[in-house]
């Protein structure tokens, strides 16, 4: 017998995962990947919870995450491609133009 | 008192003159003749003596009257320390005004010939002007403040009139010494009359109220305030161990030191003590105390005095021992004969002095009085004075010195001090020689030499002075001579005066006229004809350098606060604190750099960063739900 | 009525985005043009809300038949609303020289300016948290979008990355804790959880107090808190200058719209919980903000930077919310129209002064900006002091406003060290001051076309002076106290029940 | 009846406005600054004669401001405050007069700025009120210090900026908490002094209070270890600057001890005071010392400044009539003399390029007038008799020895240690030989005559009878002391 409980400990685990995902990979689109799979994870708790409440609410919630992960599908998408485009590389690693110089002036 | 008023006269005429003078001074410089100068400058002074002598003969007339005051205006009135702008006189103060005014108006009439062509002639006349305006409030003052500022005041014109020719550094320094020892003194001063306003001034500080007041005083306090005044006098009168400033004091003019140095600023000390009788006859220890710092003060600069080249600083060394014998007489209570002797000294002083300007400007500044030396047909007035002058301050009867002195080496005597009777006696005979080495060196030489000329008024007021110097000692005849000591009776202070029997008095006196006259001799043998600079043995050196007093307070006082200064200002605070503060700053800098390191533009450390605040609220959170 | 036009600025708003959107793609209208008709959208949304803006604070759900409470109108969301239209508009016109000589942005920047506003409308009014998600989302996505503009630029591509992986990733955490509140309350509106937190308190509440910090993790994510700041420095610097002062005027106040709205209203009865973990968060966010700051060269980063200590000083408050103290609440409102002002005004006028992209924003390149322009230097004077916190500018008020709040909440050490970071925000704040004043200029004047940006500085600068002196003297214009009263009006009206 | 303290505060910020609205020429600006502030100093005089010397607080104006926070605009003279602002009043003109040759538009509108803020600070009774002044009149000092200033002028105007703002901060927080305090206790906010004062707090809690306080005024005065900007400050800083500085604003700082500690909380005052006399005891000494051995004139006067507000600092701390008196007085008399000495020096710095003592010298037979003036000045400030300081510090010292004997001793060495380094600075600067710096030293013109001739009488007259202006303070002051329980504890 499966209770809601384990859905969302299974959840709270590919959300973790996802997590780790984000910190430890260097591709980018694994990156991405990493975050889909984190919402995924949310909505998996949500359905799991609309059955336990028996509303139907959070399926249309559930719908709704998707919708908004396509559109940052589509953005992130959007932007690898400039990213390429512009540094021939999808390492995120190479992309750290924008760190902090050694400050010169002190007065 | 119709004419108490007029005591404010005598002190505002000459401060309103020197104002004048000044800001005339100021507006045309020497485009207006010396002569305006000089009218407003000695009238305004001949004026208020003129006024003083009024004063003066009502107090001899009805004997009955024995102070006038009058008071100008409230100076300050805050709880019970109310300050009246008042004058007060009573006989002390009437001779003390009266031959300062006298003999004041006398130097400026001097002065007006000496500074003839002087460029700053109309600022000095208003100095001068505003010396005795300060000297004269010192004296009428009504109350221990008045005093203070006239003290002040005066202390800080001799520091005007001393770095007078300013373009030399070294007149300046001189000027900056004597003001800042009589500082020195000052504070002292300043300290003993808040003491004395807080422990005895419940009602009121003007003189009357204190000697009122003064028996409820506890000893032990009353004795301080004692020592604390003598301090400022010590400063002023230039008493060991603050008189190195009185020597360098001559580089002011002539007529400044005759009047500043000789006649008057210097015996407001004496002044001062014989106001504050009532304290000083509570305590005679500090009395005792003061009469042997008068006399080995006395005794110490007709030493050096003796192996001094310099003319001025001779007479300055002298006025020095002079005042020591001030003091003695003073400490051992006798008032009335130290004021005698601040009068007579007044005369003859004052009348060396001015000689010695002569002298000066007629051998075209010239001041080693073996350079000095001359034919004494060349100057005969100068020679004649000069020579009462040195016959009254050797202490040769009849003249004025040789009754004054004589009474103060009497109360030494009488009083039990045999100690100080030696050394006053000594100093005598030595008093003797150096004056007489003076003047026989001065003026028993033959050359025959072109002279500046001199202009009357420089003349004239030695005349004058030489009778005061001949006969003012009339005034205090002794008993065993037959009189009956006027004076000290007529000005009536407390006097704790000692009497001898008339055969020791006689004893005395003889003594010391025979030691003058033993000095004079040995004088004339060594100087009259062939005189010599004392040669350069190692004592002689050490009497010409004053006993090396200036370089050991150079070693002592200046070199360690200047030390000290660079210690604060440069180390502590520039390389101590500030550089602190800077490395702090720095050091925050860095830290910042340190920090910025975080910023690696790598996203997946910021994704780490934020995990780990991640982690690190699900840890609190474990924490909170536990 | 009402109810509708409660609803119509951001009808307005959308509608507007979308015809923008078409318009751009089929028209061949200029920029200026197009930035002529989105400023008019958006004066007459503001003109609406201008209508109900002044009246004493309100609260009604909006079409609850339709909305089913998802949507609340109050006095609260109004001034949100205000100023997020009126950020709008501000930055376009104080950027309308740099959009002009910038030619990489065409006119879906406007319809994208509009959509963000559409989202952060929304979530200022959102009372339903998958709706409060999907307006963030709205808005953050366009702003992404925004930030990336600049396609030719690596690190405007970079910048866009950066904030676009890690925006979504912080998403996610408000996403989980909105999924884990519902797990335990069975719903997602803000009104009803609040009603179970209180029925009951009693029992076991670990679900909802996860879900809270969750929450709470998104939150301080996009107000860049310590340790979430790193993206901040890095996406204003890569953001083109109006699109920076956009988001740093607007975006960061939406963010507080929510935050507000849950921390006072839903979570107050267990906000305790929280208390050490917002003072710890408050300190580290303090320190490390001031330290990253002093090390800047350039301004738009020390912006950035500062922006971050303004998070802390607006945390100080969050912390000292509660039920002792009654000046935290509104004093969070009141710092952020400060900072607003302060805020758009400072960005614009660096957007104004360097529209040139090549030509970084320096304190070497301000050395002796005042000789050559000395109004635009007293305007940027003015912002900085109000920045620092300097007293007769609203800055100060808003300081004066939240210590004073946090140390009726006992938190007097929070306010100490507040004023410590105070202390040290004078030095890379005056440091530009003394740059502009006291060094010989070097570059020649430079040529500022335009009449109207400065006007709109100097508006700023006199709102900025007039909200830190202002009296009530002169009624119509709201000094120091009617800005007072709007942060008291706003709060209120989260409290009115219905 | 026109609100005359409000018109002494804002004739000078308005006059600057609108001169700077109007891009006015240099002239008019110059003669806009002299006119308005003569208006001030009118008005000022009007106000000392109408000043009832029997009670206490008057000329208020007290308007709403910020009323959801009971901010208030709340202004007056008593007898603590009456000096400074006759001192403002009368210095600024004179201040202008000298500077008149100065042509920068941005000084003279700082300066005008500073005028009304000082005056504000001076006279604002709530503490927002005065915070507001006390800030705001740093910034024209910065922006003069910055602009016009000398050498590394920066890092001096830096440092001084944050030392200075450090310790108004930690004033604000204090302020705050007083403020909190007495909405908890009375549930309405107020920032009135007259409200705040006396406030039923743990000792602890005062303690802390009060230093945020002492903090922030020590370091304006400048308190004996927060004092290490001055000297760079003064070096650095333009004549205008410093005399504002060490005459008004070092002023203002013990004034603000006085107003400000002593009516919240005077118990406190009174046991804090033993570990404030320490530092103003060592201060006097310190900065006294410090001074003889500086060569940079500059540097020089700001220690001997330092040391001159320790004394004053000490008359306050003394907590007996003698001493709060005097050291009234000394602010005036201070204000004056330190006043007219640092216009000089900043005349002699315009006309030799030099700031170094031994490369002076020789002005005396040069310049008869100016040095004329600079040795009075320089008397004034030693306090020789007759003129204003002595008052002063006689005074203080009285109340130094009713105090003890020890404090009595040590603040009579002023007596030494300030003409000490005065009159080794007069034999090197003013006397000697010609130098080349000196060589064509030309004598005062007509406005520096014009400004420094006031300040000289009034300097002697203050001397010569100050019962006048004494009795106008005196009593409210010593009523205060009497009736506060300070004395009631001893």
């Amino acid at each position: 017998m499966i209770f809601v409980t384990d859905y969302m400990i299974l959840a709270v685990l590919l959300f973790s995962i996802g997590i780790v995902g984000v910190v430890s990979r260097r591709n980018i689109i694994v990156l991405y990947m990493s975050i889909e799979l984190m919402l995924n994870a949310i909505n998996l708790i949500f359905v799991a919870l609309s059955r336990q409440y028996e509303q139907l609410d959070t399926q249309v919630a559930a719908l709704m995450i998707i919708a908004i992960a396509a559109a940052e599908a589509a953005l992130f998408l959007a932007v690898m491609v400039l990213l390429f485009r512009n540094r021939r590389s999808l390492d995120a690693n190479v992309f750290n133009l924008l760190r902090q110089k050694e400050a010169t002036s002190n007065d | 008192m119709t004419n108490s008023s007029l005591l404010a006269f005598i002190v505002l005429l000459p401060f309103a003159s020197s104002l004048f003078l000044g800001i005339l001074y100021l507006l045309f410089q020497n485009k207006i003749k010396e002569l305006t100068y000089s009218i407003f400058g000695i009238g305004s002074v001949l004026t208020s003596s003129i006024l003083t002598l009024y004063i003066a003969t009502d107090f001899f007339q009805n004997e009955n009257l024995n102070h006038l005051s009058y008071v100008a205006y409230e100076w300050l009135h805050i709880e019970n320390f109310i300050i009246n702008v008042g004058f007060f006189a009573d006989k002390l103060s009437i001779v003390m005004i009266s031959f300062i005014t006298v003999i004041g108006t006398l130097i400026h009439i001097y002065a007006a010939g000496y500074m003839h062509k002087d460029e700053g002639f109309g600022k000095f006349f208003a100095f001068f002007n505003l010396f005795m305006g300060s000297m004269l409030l010192l004296v009428l003052g009504d109350n221990p403040i008045m005093l203070f500022i006239g003290w002040e005041g005066v202390g800080l014109c001799s520091y005007l009139l001393i770095s007078y020719y300013h373009k030399d550094a070294q007149n300046v320094k001189a000027g900056n010494k004597a003001f800042i020892l009589n500082r020195i003194g000052d504070f002292g001063f300043l300290i003993g009359m808040l003491l004395l306003f807080l422990y005895a001034g419940t009602n009121g500080f003007s003189y009357g109220a204190l000697e009122a007041n003064i028996a409820s005083v506890s000893p032990t306090v009353l004795t301080s305030i004692a020592l604390l005044l003598f301090v400022g006098a010590m400063g002023k009168s230039a008493q060991i161990p603050l008189y190195v400033w009185l020597p360098d004091a001559m580089a002011g003019p002539t007529p400044v030191s005759a009047l500043i140095h000789a006649a008057t600023m210097v015996t407001a000390g004496v002044y001062m003590v014989a106001r504050f009788a009532f304290i000083y006859n509570l305590t005679p220890e500090v009395g005792i105390f003061i009469a042997y710092i008068g006399a080995f003060s006395a005794l110490l600069a007709a030493l050096i005095a003796a192996h001094q080249d310099d003319i001025k600083k001779i007479l300055a060394y002298s006025t020095m021992s002079q005042l020591g014998y001030m003091f003695v007489a003073a400490g051992l209570g006798l008032y009335s004969g130290a004021i005698f002797h601040v009068f007579t000294h007044a005369f003859f002083k004052a009348l060396l002095f001015m000689g010695a300007g002569v002298l000066i400007v007629a051998m075209h500044h010239k001041q080693n009085i073996f350079e000095l030396r001359m034919h004494r047909s060349l100057l005969p007035i100068t020679f004649v004075t000069m020579l009462i002058a040195t016959l009254a301050i050797s202490g040769v009867p009849p003249f004025a010195g040789f009754f004054s002195k004589d009474a103060i080496m009497a109360q030494a005597f009488a009083s039990g001090q045999y100690g100080i009777w030696l050394i006053t006696t000594f100093t005598a005979l030595l008093t003797a020689y150096y004056m007489f080495r003076l003047f026989f060196t001065v003026f028993f030489g033959n050359r025959n030499i072109h002279l500046h000329e001199i202009k009357q008024s420089m003349q004239l007021p030695l005349i004058i002075l030489a009778v005061g110097a001949a006969f003012a000692g009339f005034l205090n005849i002794p008993h065993f001579l037959g009189g009956d000591i006027q004076f000290s009776h007529w000005i009536a202070i407390a006097d704790r005066a000692e009497h001898l029997s008339v055969t020791t008095e006689w004893i005395l006196t003889l003594v010391n006229v025979t030691l003058g006259a033993v000095g004079i001799l040995f004088a004339w043998k060594n100087f009259a004809y062939n005189p010599m600079p004392s040669d350069q043995s190692v004592i002689n050196v050490v009497f010409m350098r004053k006993f090396y007093v200036d370089e050991l307070y150079e070693l002592l006082f200046v070199k360690n606060i200047r030390r000290l200064s660079y210690l604060f200002s440069t180390l502590i605070d520039v390389k101590l604190i500030s550089e602190f503060i800077r490395a702090a700053s720095a050091g925050y800098y860095k830290l910042g750099i340190l920090t910025g390191q975080v910023q690696n533009g790598n996203v997946r450390f910021y994704a780490l960063y934020m995990t780990l605040g991640v982690i690190g609220m699900s840890i609190y959170l474990l924490e909170f739900v536990k | 009525m009402t109810q509708f036009t409660s609803l119509l600025p951001i009808i307005i708003v959308g509608s507007g985005a979308i015809f923008l959107m078409l318009l751009s793609a089929f028209s061949k209208l200029t920029i200026k043009e197009l930035a002529r008709i989105t400023q008019t959208i958006i004066l007459a949304a503001l003109a609406i809300i201008l209508m109900t803006l002044f009246d004493d604070s309100f609260s009604y759900s909006v079409y609850p038949e339709i909305f089913h409470n998802m949507l609340t109108n109050d006095s609260f969301a109004l001034l949100f609303n205000f100023i997020f239209l009126l950020g709008a508009l501000l930055s376009i016109y104080i950027g309308n020289v740099y959009i002009e000589k910038n030619k990489f942005f065409t006119g879906e920047t406007f319809a994208l300016i509009l959509f963000s506003l559409f989202g952060m409308m929304l979530l200022s009014m959102a009372t339903e948290m998958i709706t409060a998600f999907i307006s963030l989302e709205i808005a953050s996505l366009s702003i992404y979008v925004l930030v990336g503009l600049n396609r030719k630029s690596h690190k405007s591509s970079e910048a866009v990355f950066k904030y676009l992986l890690l925006g979504s990733f912080g998403g996610s955490f408000f996403l989980m804790g909105a999924a884990f509140i519902y797990a335990q309350t069975g719903t997602t509106q803000l009104g009803e959880i609040a009603n179970f937190i209180s029925a009951n308190i009693e029992q076991d509440m670990t679900l909802i107090i996860i879900g809270g910090t969750l929450v709470m993790i998104t939150l301080v994510f996009k107000i860049s808190a310590v340790p979430f700041q790193a993206w901040t420095i890095d996406v204003y610097d890569g953001a083109s200058l109006p699109v920076t002062a956009y988001m740093a005027s607007t975006f960061k106040i939406a963010i507080f719209a929510i935050a507000l709205r849950l921390f006072l209203v839903d979570f107050n009865l267990i906000q305790d919980i929280w208390d050490q973990l917002l003072v710890f968060l408050t300190v580290i966010t303090l320190m490390v903000g001031s330290l990253l700051a002093i090390i800047q060269n350039n301004i738009k980063r020390m912006l950035a930077a500062s922006s971050m200590v303004h998070s802390g000083y607006l945390l100080i408050a969050l912390a000292s919310t509660g039920i002792s103290g009654t000046s935290a609440a509104p004093s969070i409102i009141f710092y952020l129209i400060a900072y607003f002002f302060s805020a758009i005004g400072a960005f614009g006028l660096l957007s104004y002064v360097s529209w040139d992209t090549r030509r970084r924003a320096t304190y070497e390149d301000f050395k002796g900006f005042a000789h050559i322009h000395p109004r635009l230097a007293l305007m940027m004077t003015i912002f900085m002091l109000s920045f620092a916190g300097f007293p007769s500018t609203i800055g100060f008020l808003g300081k004066f406003y939240i210590f004073t709040g946090a140390i009726e909440a006992g938190y007097t050490f929070l306010a100490i060290i507040g004023v410590l970071s105070a202390f040290i925000s004078i030095y890379y704040y005056f440091r530009l001051i003394i740059v502009m004043y006291f060094y010989p200029s070097k570059h020649e004047a430079l040529v500022l076309t335009s009449k109207i940006t400065p006007t709109v500085l100097a508006l700023i600068a006199l709102i900025i002076l007039w909200g830190g002196i202002g009296t009530g003297l002169i009624s119509f214009l709201p000094g120091a106290n009617g800005f007072i009263e709007f942060a008291q009006n706003s709060i209120a009206s989260l409290f009115i029940t219905h | 009846m026109i609100p005359i303290l409000s018109t002494m505060i804002f004739l000078p910020i308005v006059t600057t406005m609108f001169l700077f609205m109007t891009r006015s020429p240099i002239v008019i600006i110059k003669y806009a600054a002299l006119l308005s502030s003569l208006i001030v100093l009118l008005l000022s005089v009007k106000l000392f004669n109408n000043f009832d010397a029997t009670s206490s607080l008057q000329f208020v104006e007290k308007y709403q401001w910020i009323d959801k926070y009971g901010i208030t605009y709340h202004i007056g003279v008593d007898g603590y405050n009456l000096m400074i602002v006759m001192a403002i009043a009368i210095l600024m003109p004179l201040i202008y007069l000298t500077l008149w040759k100065r042509n920068e538009k941005g000084y003279w509108y700082n300066l005008l700025l500073v005028q009304g803020a000082v005056m504000g600070a001076t006279v604002s009774f709530d503490l927002i009120l005065f915070y507001l002044f006390w800030e705001t009149m740093l910034l024209p000092i910065f922006f003069i210090m910055g602009l016009y200033g000398y050498e590394d002028k920066i890092y001096s105007t830096l440092k001084f900026t944050l030392y200075t703002l450090l310790g108004s901060l930690l004033m604000l927080v204090s302020i705050l908490y007083l403020a909190v305090e007495h909405y908890n206790l009375t549930g309405t906010w107020s920032f009135l002094l007259n409200d705040l004062k006396a406030m039923p707090l743990s000792t602890e809690e005062i303690f802390w209070v009060f230093a945020g306080f002492i903090f922030a005024f020590g370091i304006k005065i400048p308190l004996f270890p927060f004092h290490t900007w001055l000297p760079s400050a003064y070096a650095t800083a333009p004549s205008g600057a410093v005399v504002v500085l060490s005459s008004i604003m070092a002023k203002i700082g013990v004034y603000a001890i006085w107003r400000f500690l002593f009516f919240l909380f005077p118990q406190m005052l009174d046991s804090f005071a033993p570990y404030l006399l320490a530092p103003a005891l060592i201060g006097l000494i310190y900065f006294g010392i410090g001074a003889i051995m500086q060569d940079n004139i500059k540097r020089m006067f700001a220690y001997s400044s330092g040391s001159h507000l320790s004394l004053i600092l000490i008359g306050l701390l003394l907590l007996n009539p003698y001493g709060w008196n005097g050291s009234i007085y000394l602010i005036g008399a201070h204000a004056l003399s330190s006043g007219g000495l640092f216009l000089m020096v900043a005349m002699l710095y315009a006309r030799t390029n030099n700031k170094n003592v031994n490369e002076l010298g020789g002005i005396a037979s040069q310049a008869p007038l100016f040095s004329i003036f600079f040795v009075f000045f320089s008397l004034a400030i030693v306090g020789i008799p007759g003129t204003s300081g002595f008052v002063a510090e006689l005074l203080i010292i009285l109340g130094a020895f009713e105090h003890s004997m020890l404090v009595g001793i040590i603040s009579a060495t002023t007596l030494l240690i300030a003409m000490t380094f005065i009159f080794w600075m007069l034999q090197r600067v003013i006397f000697g030989q010609t130098q080349k710096s000196t060589e064509n030293f030309y004598d005062l013109q007509k406005n520096e005559l014009v400004a420094l001739v006031p300040i000289a009488l009034l300097i002697l007259i203050m001397g010569i009878m100050p019962q006048p202006f004494i009795e106008k303070f005196e009593p409210t002051i010593t009523d205060n002391l009497k009736s506060s329980y300070i004395l009631e504890a001893k």
